[in-house]
């Protein structure tokens, strides 16, 4: 009796998703869809079904629909192999993620191996978000493709503004004490030091990762070291929390940082009254000149609650439509080979590549700024009423960092 | 530098007292009920989170009434319907019971409220730097925060010194197998103490989540500290909780302003040592290891000091 | 002298019991063999392996808390320590073309785990209980946070990856796909399981269930309640440590979350939900756990909150767990007097589930209201389609919750009732007076 | 021949008070020794004192003439001494079988081995056969210790202390709480069980005390004010005066 409930039991999630229609692709979304990391999944996975809609109603990738299956990963690499091979078993042959760099290694070893293993049932991993150069340097992969910016090259592209900004003297590095924060940092000394000799790096902190609740003793450092400017990889609450700090201690100093456009980071900077002080490189903002863009910006936020936060998602789906059509053929392995190289007209305008050396994607990358809106910025982040201001572009080519990656290609 | 140390000594006590808010509810209840409260930091949390409901609803003050009280009777319903039920399955039991029940708050919290941190805005009228310290603005809300911590610290002496309930808490501290003679309203006893030992960890959290962060992940990032607290303190003393608090509370903003590792007071490694493991050791300063050195803290206490700098009894 | 042994001692198992013992295991061996010909999808051997960990990890939990009455917060470091030495043998042995086949690999991650245990234990196993358990949360939370300082070795938060197939081959296993890997976990497993009951067999092992009955009689008995303990602590450690170099042989990745409070919370669920009180009683629990934790999260997107609550259920209803409530019925199913059972259960049954589905409904509809305010209000959970925003929903889970409780209370009193009368009953049919 | 224990000029103070004052105490080997007193003078301490349970304030204490003040109770055991308590102290989940034969792991030389199968060690199992027949429980066999009736839990008490085959046993109000009947079989248990023993026995019932031991020693107020042959404490006047007089009135 207890075998066969147990037998049932097994079944279920296995069987349950067994059944794989042919004429639809199916992209695994793996991200973290309930406990700590869920909001930020949540919006991934919306994005990433808007973007299947609007190819869906253009005729789908080769005549054939596409569906997003989203698969719980709980932001953990463990977790998010066994949902590959779950999503694997139910058909999927393409498998996207963007949250947390770990994950993001795992899964490209993964599907490296399991592709080695199991030739002719290939599978594809698109990253849209994990910037940890190594994905595109030492430990690249051909089946890995990422369209978001890397951390160094988001580092070089920030360096390039700086280097025309002489009110720079005095930078403050505070990063988190993890890979991410840690690559930010030692870019940030090199390049500085190599673009503008005459800046001085007046502190260099690491902090633990998402554990600190009250920030206000590294502020008191920052006041200490007489800063001017603060340039920061933290992401989530290590930088609304940092944020809101600074404001209590009433810290005056520029902000640049990666990701302080997350969830709570506008809210945090209205709160703490930094207009235009907090400054943001990205791939894209909503409130650009650029027409196709804002329409679409509109039509999104028409759907949901919250601005298009992923411009890189948007590329990378419509270039894996476009390689698809270029290789007539949704088999991966040709799907890879189309989008070796490939130019692309990016979602902000301008052209974008994907370099065939790493299988890295290069894009114009814009310096924006947070605060009160003027006439032709008409999108506002998390109801505060305050919106990015382009303040920089910096174009492809100036973004185009060498690799050290040694593709292997079957 | 001195401003720095100032700011420091000012944060840390701040931290220590509103980790002895929530100490010492946890000390009176475990020695009482002898029975480790895990959710305890759940409470906390919650009074974090009830009062930014609130007070988005009636206002800050309000809440900072209301919200206590809602979580202690939260936590009286736990006593009432959970632990008193599950005392007779032993002290694991119990301590698993407590365990869920933080797994479980924070899962409903998270529900509620979203993960990411809400928007708990210090009250308009705390709104301004007290004081202005070599240019540095010290928020008024702070010292509001260690003022309540001041207030409700000697409130809890009165009560403790001056009352029938607070004589026999006293004497539960230092007898606790007194605790089982007490006679027939021990329940009510029980009841009152863990309801008033949750609210004070709520009153901790109302007052800290519009300083520090309102999030679901409060509790489990407190919590085991609060542990190291009442452990390092000696089980069941009350002095100790609250040395043991200042001193975590200083220890831990103190060592996050201290830049110094191995490399910096002896050097640069040999290069031949440069690329191996003991790197990670040599140049790794003491802000980077903040947040291990209480637990680094309790497993020295724990070898050489086995019942707390203040404790009487080994468990 | 001898007469009274065989009069009084229990007696010796016979041959025919010792035949059906020994066909158990070699039963147990061939249901294994067999399982991956019946669900042979990549899925399904994944799910396999996963559960063969998890059930060497909850036993080794259980020497712990189930025979020796030490509640640990920290088991995972003992589990993460095996998996990223296990990880770092790989590579090595790999790279360096060691004649070293990766079935041996769990060989190194017992033997750290052993060795960590041993060091660190000594001085933890001095203190039970309480005290206990806060120091092994404390070293943990110590151990976990360290290991994102020492990067060069546990690799920071990205974590070691290897690859198995680069080991030294017998008999031309690559060890690259999955089946390969099952029939390694699976073998291991049986060994793992084997071992530790015999473990609960010996001297040492009968003195830890006395040192977690009464550790004071204990010295009494010329024991010294210490040394049992930390012995006991060293097979655990062990033993999570095979469970650990298993599952990095399973991910070919160790990370810090291995070492971590979740993993060390996750085996204790197992172990207390499954039954710490009986041996097979983690492994119920391992395989319920790992199962779910698999399983739900696609049927509903806060299956922890039910799980959290399901655990805080058996806590206060079943503190013997699974088996526990299994186990009570033996002396009914014994007397074949179970069937007297079955109409007071259907009985509570029905409210129970009224009063658990309107929990369910409330939950999810809440959890709409919070996480998705303004979308489709048609919602699913486990499958079932309803309206969130519908009046209909809310009145039925009130109706449910309320009217459920109320006659699941006055049913389950029923139950007691009819349970008592017919167990007695029932020990009067087995043990005629 | 040194004696089985000698207790010489031991205290014991808790905080201020002091429980026991300059205790001499020697018991032969093989004699048959109670210790009586009113409640709280002292018995259940001293007996603490000697199992290694507390330890002395000053004062040694031997067994056959070796010092074990300050060991710990597991070592005074496998020195052989053994003590039972004044509340059942079993271990209440395990089987009455399974409670004697831990008692009896020690002294067969099993320690903590773990490559041994327990039910395949005959000199464990005819031991504790024998122990269980004495004991009178062998149809108690499997049911666990908790369950056992007042009586019988006593029973079991006294078998755990004696299974290990030490020589000096210390029984610590074995017939408490038993009624007439139950606490004549329990004299007579003991009385065989510990045949060519040492025996130290804390009892109230004097008709217990008289009908057992050999020497007789009176406790009051952490003191020892009398030592001697059952027939000279009769005769004592001062234990008659602080003892013996209040239990006649």
């Amino acid at each position: 009796m207890r075998k066969t409930l147990l037998a049932a039991a097994l079944a279920l999630p296995i069987l349950g998703s067994a059944a794989a229609a042919e004429d639809t692709i199916k992209i695994g979304y793996i991200d973290p869809l309930s406990g700590g990391g869920a909001s930020v999944g949540e919006v991934g996975l919306k994005t990433f079904q808007f973007l299947a809609e609007e190819l869906n109603t253009k005729g789908g990738v080769l005549g054939k629909k596409v569906e997003i299956v989203p698969l719980d990963n709980k932001t953990n690499p463990q977790e998010s192999l066994i949902q590959a091979q779950k999503a694997i078993d139910a058909g999927v042959r393409f498998i996207t993620q963007g949250n947390g760099s770990s994950v993001a290694g795992a899964l490209s070893d993964f599907v490296t191996k399991y592709n080695e293993r199991n030739p002719g049932k290939e599978v594809l991993y698109f990253n849209y978000a994990a910037v940890d150069p190594v994905l595109t340097n030492e430990k690249c992969s051909f089946w890995h493709f990422r369209w978001d910016a890397n951390s160094d090259i988001k580092m070089e592209a920030l360096t390039n503004y700086m280097k025309s900004t002489p009110s720079i003297k005095k930078v403050y590095l505070i990063n988190q004490d993890y890979s991410f924060g840690q690559s930010v940092r030692s870019q940030a000394k090199a390049m500085l030091a190599a673009k503008r000799p005459d800046i001085q790096i007046v502190g260099d902190e690491l902090h633990p990762l998402l554990k600190i609740s009250d920030f206000a003793p590294y502020v008191a450092k920052i006041k200490a070291s007489g800063a001017d400017t603060v340039v920061t990889g933290n992401w989530g609450q290590d930088i609304a929390l940092l944020l809101k700090a600074a404001a209590d201690a009433g810290l005056k100093v520029n902000w640049y940082t990666y990701y302080a456009g997350g969830t709570g980071g506008p809210t945090a900077i209205k709160q703490a009254g930094l207009n235009h002080q907090v400054f943001q490189v990205s791939e894209g903002l909503a409130n650009l000149d650029h027409q196709p863009s804002r329409d679409f910006e509109k039509a999104f936020r028409a759907k949901y609650d919250f601005g298009m936060f992923y411009p890189r998602a948007v590329n990378q789906m419509r270039m894996f439509a476009a390689a698809a059509d270029k290789a007539k053929s949704t088999d991966p392995v040709k799907v890879a080979q189309a989008l070796e190289g490939m130019t692309f007209e990016v979602f902000d305008g301008g052209e974008g590549f994907m370099r065939k050396d790493d299988h890295q994607f290069f894009q114009p990358i814009y310096i924006s700024s947070l605060g009160e809106r003027g006439d032709n910025e008409p999108f506002d982040e998390e109801k505060t009423g305050w919106g990015w201001r382009l303040v920089a572009k910096i174009d492809t080519q100036q973004t185009v960092l060498p690799t050290t990656c040694k593709m292997e290609r079957p | 530098m001195l401003e720095l140390i100032v700011i420091s000594s000012l944060n840390g006590i701040l931290f220590g007292m509103l980790l002895f808010l929530m100490a010492s509810g946890l000390t009176v209840i475990f020695s009482m009920l002898g029975v480790l409260n895990f959710a305890h930091a759940s409470f906390y949390m919650l009074g974090a989170f009830f009062g930014f409901q609130i007070s988005r609803w009636v206002g800050f003050w309000p809440a900072l009434v209301l919200a206590p009280l809602l979580a202690g009777l939260i936590g009286i319903a736990v006593e009432r319907y959970g632990l008193r039920h599950v005392h007779k399955n032993g002290h694991v039991a119990e301590l698993l019971f407590t365990f869920g029940l933080a797994f479980a708050i924070e899962e409903v919290v998270q529900i509620i409220w979203g993960k990411s941190p809400v928007d708990f805005r210090v009250p308009a009228v705390l709104d301004f730097p007290a004081f202005t310290i070599f240019s540095t603005n010290y928020p008024a809300f702070k010292m509001f925060m260690l003022l309540v911590s001041v207030v409700i610290f000697l409130s809890l002496l009165l009560v403790l010194k001056k009352t029938r309930v607070g004589l026999i808490v006293q004497a539960a501290l230092t007898h606790p197998h007194m605790v089982a003679h007490l006679g027939h309203n021990v329940g009510r006893i029980f009841m009152l103490v863990f309801g008033v030992g949750t609210a004070l960890a709520a009153v901790a959290g109302v007052i800290a989540g519009p300083a520090l962060v309102t999030q679901s992940n409060m509790a489990a990032l407190l919590g085991p500290i609060l542990f190291v607290v009442v452990v390092v303190g000696g089980l069941g003393s009350l002095p100790g909780a609250f040395i043991a608090s200042l001193m975590i509370g200083l220890l831990q903003t103190f060592a996050v302003s201290i830049n110094t590792s191995p490399a910096s007071l002896f050097g640069p490694l040999d290069p031949a040592w440069a690329t191996t493991w003991l790197s990670d050791i040599w140049n790794v300063t003491v802000a980077q290891v903040a947040p291990v050195l209480p637990y680094l803290l309790l497993v020295l206490v724990l070898i050489f000091r086995p019942m707390g700098l203040l404790g009487t009894r080994e468990t | 002298m001898r007469d009274i042994t065989t009069r009084i001692a229990p007696p010796l198992p016979t041959t025919a019991e010792k035949l059906k013992f020994y066909g158990m295991w070699v039963g147990l061996a061939l249901f294994l063999l067999v399982l991956p010909k019946i669900f042979a999808s990549g899925g399904a051997l994944t799910t396999f392996c996963l559960i063969g960990i998890s059930i060497i990890f909850a036993l080794s939990y259980n020497i712990l808390l189930g025979q020796t009455g030490m509640l640990s917060f920290g088991h995972a470091v003992y589990y993460g320590l095996g998996g990223f030495l296990a990880i770092h043998a790989i590579n090595y042995f790999g790279g360096h073309k060691w004649p070293i086949p990766l079935p041996l690999v769990p060989v190194i991650g017992g033997a750290t785990g052993l060795f960590f245990s041993a060091l660190i234990g000594w001085v933890m196993t001095q203190r039970s209980g309480t005290a206990f358990a806060m120091i092994s949360l404390g070293l943990a939370e110590l151990i976990a946070s360290s290991a994102l300082i020492l990067r060069s070795f546990f690799g920071g938060e990205a974590g070691v990856s290897a690859n198995r197939t680069k080991m030294f081959r017998v008999f031309e296993l690559s060890f690259g796909p999955q089946i390969q890997i099952y029939y390694l976990v699976a073998a291991w497993t049986l060994i793992a399981i084997i071992a530790m009951y015999a473990l609960t067999r010996t001297p040492l092992g009968r003195m830890c269930n006395a040192v977690r009955d009464n550790p004071e009689r204990v010295q009494f008995v010329g024991y010294d309640p210490h040394v049992v303990r930390y012995l006991a602590f060293c097979f655990a450690g062990m033993f999570a440590g095979i469970a650990g170099s298993l599952a990095a042989i399973n991910f070919e990745i160790a990370n810090s979350a291995y070492l971590g409070a979740v993993q060390s919370g996750t085996v204790l669920f197992a172990a207390y939900i499954g039954g710490i009180g009986f041996f097979i009683g983690p492994i119920v629990g391992a395989i319920f756990v790992t199962v779910l934790s698999i399983g739900l999260s696609d049927l509903t997107s806060v299956w922890q909150l039910y799980f959290g609550l399901f655990f805080i259920g058996v806590v206060m209803f079943t503190p013997g767990g699974l088996t526990g409530l299994m186990m009570m019925h033996r002396p009914l199913w014994r007397a074949g007097m179970l069937t007297k059972m079955l109409p007071s259960y259907l009985l509570a049954g029905v409210p129970t589930f009224a009063f658990l589905t309107g929990i369910m409904l409330a939950i999810e509809t809440t959890v709409h209201y919070t996480a998705h305010p303004n979308e489709d209000p048609n919602i699913r959970a486990f499958g079932i389609p309803f309206n969130a925003t519908s009046p209909l929903t809310w009145s039925a889970a009130v109706l449910l919750i309320v009217v459920g409780f109320i006659l699941a209370r006055i049913t389950w009193r029923r139950v007691a009732h009819t349970w008592d009368e017919t167990l007695t009953a029932a020990r009067a049919k087995v043990h005629p007076l | 021949m040194t004696n089985a224990i000698e207790l010489r000029g031991v205290e014991k103070t808790f905080g201020v008070t002091k429980v026991i004052q300059n205790i001499n105490l020697k018991i032969a080997q093989g004699e048959r020794h109670a210790l009586i007193g009113p409640n709280g003078a002292g018995k259940s301490t001293t007996f603490n004192l000697i199992s290694g349970y507390m330890r002395p304030t000053t004062g040694s204490i031997l067994l056959r003439g070796e010092e074990i003040a300050g060991l710990r109770p597991f070592q005074i055991n496998r020195r052989g001494l053994s003590r039972s308590f004044q509340v059942t102290n079993v271990f209440a989940n395990m089987s009455v079988w399974e409670n004697l034969r831990c008692a009896v792991l020690w002294a067969t030389g099993q320690r903590y081995a773990f490559w041994k199968n327990i039910d395949n060690l005959p000199e464990v199992r005819e031991r504790t056969a024998q122990i269980l027949e004495y004991i009178h429980l062998a149809d108690r066999r499997d049911m666990p210790a908790g369950l056992l009736t007042y009586a019988e839990q006593r029973a079991l008490e006294i078998g755990i202390t004696v299974a290990g085959g030490a020589d000096v046993i210390l029984l610590d109000e074995p017939t408490a709480g038993m009624s007439h009947a139950e606490t004549e079989r329990a004299v007579e248990l003991i009385r065989r069980l510990t045949e060519g023993r040492t025996l130290l026995i804390v009892e109230h019932d004097m008709s217990v005390v008289f009908g057992l031991a050999d020497k007789i020693s009176v406790l009051v107020y952490g003191q020892i004010i009398a030592s001697g042959t059952p027939e000279e404490i009769r005769g004592n006047a001062k234990v008659k005066e602080a003892y013996l007089g209040e239990e006649a009135a």
